[in-house]
């Protein structure tokens, strides 16, 4: 049992720092985790030789309907980019973002609701704030706890839902 | 350069009478008394910096900082998303915030609670209504009046409201509705103002109960739409004057019945119209006696209005020009997203970055004399009553 | 390798799948629901990852963590200093911690609340009296019986005894004192045992209502002057093993009326002693499967009990040999602070360390698959119920 | 007065990365703070050339007299290495270490009392153990949260006070 071991353990590890297979694997569990997600995007460009790949990724700040979050994605801390982590529970007022979609070209409103009664998820932290309002726009404001209005009123993520397709101004 | 010289024969001072001590003591070490530290006497360039504590939200606090000794004083807790104001007279910190009781869950309570600058002791509270505005810091989101008579709480539930408290008896007042305006801009001893979508400010007059007398809208001076103005407004002699997403600026004076407004004028060129725009949590700081206004600026479109200053720019309030541009990166410095100046002769800057540190600048040229390494996580307001 | 040309063929199917449902669908995006995840079916590899958070203690947090996707998969708050252990079926999980009225001041509440693995909400609580042993994590400050009817909490105030709770009912049963002795080590359905400065242990025998029936203390087992056994025990087959500070082996069996000493056995060989020792917050991991033990080392005199592994030492538990020895920095991890292993037969080792990343390795090649990196502050304890 | 500016601002920054000043005034002001409490330390070794010179800094983890902290040190924290911070309460019970001065060359008795009643400072934190033994011996532990008996029993910070000279074993 242990020359066994200590055979595999210095070809794996070996191995391992030749080849990184760690970054391989973490890439693959990145673009997987985004393929369970993908029947609801239709994307019009290839996976590989994209130059903006991160677009369609909800483990991201740069996937297009996060265009104005400000704060923790619950995709990252145990939700997706519509569902809030287990435990935690979802606010009914929300503020609202217009974001467009590479993949049909088409802008979409969404709704930035926030998860509650949990703290700080702490896990990927974006800041982006297409069309963002200052608080005297509330329902274009990011800045403002969205659980202020539930009975557990701590900030722990963010999603984004999409309501529809934006009007053509 | 010039004070390093003396401070090395300072130094060299003590450390030979130090060494003529230890070469006539031979008895150990008494034993010491633990004691409570005093703050030492106030100066110009101490500075209140809110950490939001961002990634451990019910964790937010103060940091009471020298900019002369790079040391810290003393912390001020401020629970889950707080907000900080000082009193005029600067003995006072003033942290409105809120509890859960059960850490992140259970019963909430809203309180504004008085520290006293001279031992950082809280000494009192305030509580509200569970209505706190639930904000990034900001100086319009709990304020004194002029005379600290009264203080304001801005509320959005997301209704906006504003109450009026009490601080010498502990009682809030009342609460006073502001639809489609938000937050609390105070001026004098009884008035409060209010920035509304439709780019006016309200204006509330209060009598001496800390009710509503009487209120009037501004017309508009900005376009929510266009150009919206941030809500981080800056204190200048006569009021404050507010920075647009595009770089306008708005000189506010409230020192009469209502507000007025001098013309708007820009911090960037035609050229650089669009391409640099200022960005920030706390974007801006004047100088009230040298008249200059201090600007985190960055490159970049629409939407980019947090992202943090790679350069400080520096104005004039009287001819509008740019008197310089201090590139923060050559110094080490991450983008800049708070800013806070002394208002002394020798006056200081503060730049928290988005890496959580602060950088303490001569105002006067720039020059990086310090950069305090991470002064909480998220340390986006600044304050020095 | 194997598994990466499977995943790509699957990737490949999703991804031209995809692109054929995009050539054909010209219809927008439709509505979204929002939802609350549930959680998946649960795995050995799932493991719970206490982050006391110290540069903001009110706010310690358990990160629910998959080991296979990396992925967290929720999130329990633990207050201030919390402490937290899983029930014997691993449906919930609990926490002991405390909370004051205003955040880090005011009336202070101690509690034990129950969370459900299911939902990761918290169902319940049962206030205790202030007492609870405020200290590092460890899973002998609040433990299950083994039936599942009793949950201990230690207190030290610094008096040291314990809690006995109801789980079921929502009650303290009462308290125990166990002068000299500390922290709730459980065995069979009731029994208590505590650490105690002699080197001994002493046994508290409960009735059926969580009294004391009978006590009784073990002869001594180790030396507190000489050579001190860490306090976090490693479960094993049948009880817990125990490291010293200088690396000596310590397998009690719990399975008995009273505690059982196997003979001490020593994780490093005579030249090795007095350098190489055990060092961590969570000082080892035993596979009761396999019968190995995983153990943070380093190169350290006394008084480095607690600076992190440099390498992770496999010891098997039947010939005390040890089977291989893991660098961890040449992987980009820093010193180890904490292990745990999956009990399953594709076993993982997690191994926390002082830069807050938990490292995933193949805990029968020490083959590192993953370092998560800055999973909380300060990640000091890992379950896996 | 902008080209007055411009001139010195240009200079002295200049002059600022040739020199390294800022790194000069960091190392001077922890002398200088190190200096004023030094009357209290009967050293017999320069400050110049010293291999260990942290040994006599109260903001350094290597300060002698901190042979078993493990938390954030006051005295990076609006207090000293005997002091509380402003605002937070010593806490009445204590850990006890032994600690070596190696300039006298004595062993110290000094007791460890946490600052209470203030969240977590989070500057300056030290893990050192010597002689520190576990929680079952709690005067010797520092595991624990001293401000455990305190009417507000947060955990702040830090100091080391000496309680007298070691009786030699």
């Amino acid at each position: 049992m242990r020359s066994l071991d200590h055979l595999f353990e210095t070809s794996s590890r070996s191995l391992a720092r030749r080849t990184s297979r760690r970054s391989l694997i973490a890439t693959l569990g990145q673009l997987l985790t985004g393929a369970a997600l993908l029947p609801l995007l239709p994307v019009d460009r290839a996976w590989a030789g994209d130059a903006k790949p991160r677009v369609d990724d909800p483990n991201s700040c740069e996937y297009w309907r996060y265009c104005a979050i400000d704060g923790f994605l619950c995709s990252c801390c145990g939700g997706t980019s519509t569902s809030c982590p287990p435990g935690t529970s979802p606010s009914p007022i929300t503020w609202i973002g217009t974001c467009h979609n590479p993949g049909d070209g088409r802008d979409y409103i969404v709704s930035y609701n926030d998860c509650c009664g949990k703290t700080s998820c702490g896990n990927c932290k974006c800041n982006r704030n297409e069309r963002e309002k200052p608080t005297y726009r509330p329902s274009r404001n990011n800045d403002l706890n969205w659980c202020m209005a539930n009975s557990d009123a701590n900030y722990h993520c963010s999603v984004s839902v999409i309501l529809g397709v934006a009007e053509k101004k | 350069m010039r004070s390093a010289p003396l401070l090395c024969v300072a130094m060299l001072g003590v450390a030979l009478s130090v060494r003529a001590l230890a070469a006539s003591v031979a008895s150990p070490l008494p034993a010491e008394h633990l004691s409570v530290e005093r703050l030492p006497a106030k100066t110009p360039h101490w500075i209140y910096v809110f950490d939001n504590a961002f990634s451990n939200e019910i964790d937010s606090r103060v940091h009471l900082f020298d900019g002369d000794t790079y040391r810290r004083l003393g912390q001020i807790d401020a629970g889950f998303n707080g907000s900080v104001t000082e009193s005029p007279d600067g003995a006072t910190t003033v942290i409105a915030t809120t509890y859960f009781s059960r850490g992140s869950r259970g019963a909430r309570t809203d309180v504004v609670e008085f520290t006293d600058n001279a031992t950082l002791a809280t000494t009192h509270e305030i509580v509200l209504p569970p209505k706190r505005a639930m904000t990034v810091p900001n100086i319009f989101n709990v304020a004194y009046s002029a005379d600290g008579h009264f203080v304001y709480v801005a509320y959005i539930t997301p209704a906006a409201s504003f109450g009026v408290l009490d601080p010498a008896h502990g009682t809030v007042l009342g609460e006073i509705d502001t639809a489609g305006c938000a937050l609390v801009i105070p001026s004098g001893p009884n008035r409060v103002s209010s920035l509304c979508e439709s780019g006016r400010l309200l204006t509330v007059t209060l009598d001496a109960a800390g009710h509503e007398a009487s209120r009037a809208l501004s017309e508009p001076f900005f376009d929510a739409d266009a150009d919206p103005v941030f809500v981080q407004g800056i204190p200048t002699a006569a009021g404050f004057a507010f920075l647009s997403f595009l770089g306008e600026v708005h000189e506010v004076d409230f020192t009469g019945a209502q507000p007025a407004f001098a013309p708007a004028w820009s911090l960037v060129a035609p050229a650089e119209k669009g391409k640099w725009r200022p960005g920030a949590m706390q974007v801006g700081a004047i100088h009230r006696g040298l008249k200059r206004l201090y600007v985190p600026m960055h490159v970049g479109g629409e939407g980019t209005h947090k992202d943090g200053g790679t350069e400080i720019w520096v104005f004039d309030l009287v001819t509008h020009r740019r008197l310089a541009r201090w590139p923060m990166h050559i110094d080490g410095a991450s983008p800049v997203l708070a800013v806070q100046v002394s208002q002394d002769a020798a006056p200081l800057l503060f730049a928290a970055t988005d890496s959580s540190d602060v950088a303490v600048l001569d105002a006067l040229t720039g020059h990086v004399k310090h950069i305090e390494k991470h002064l909480g996580q998220t340390p986006w307001l600044m304050l020095n009553p």
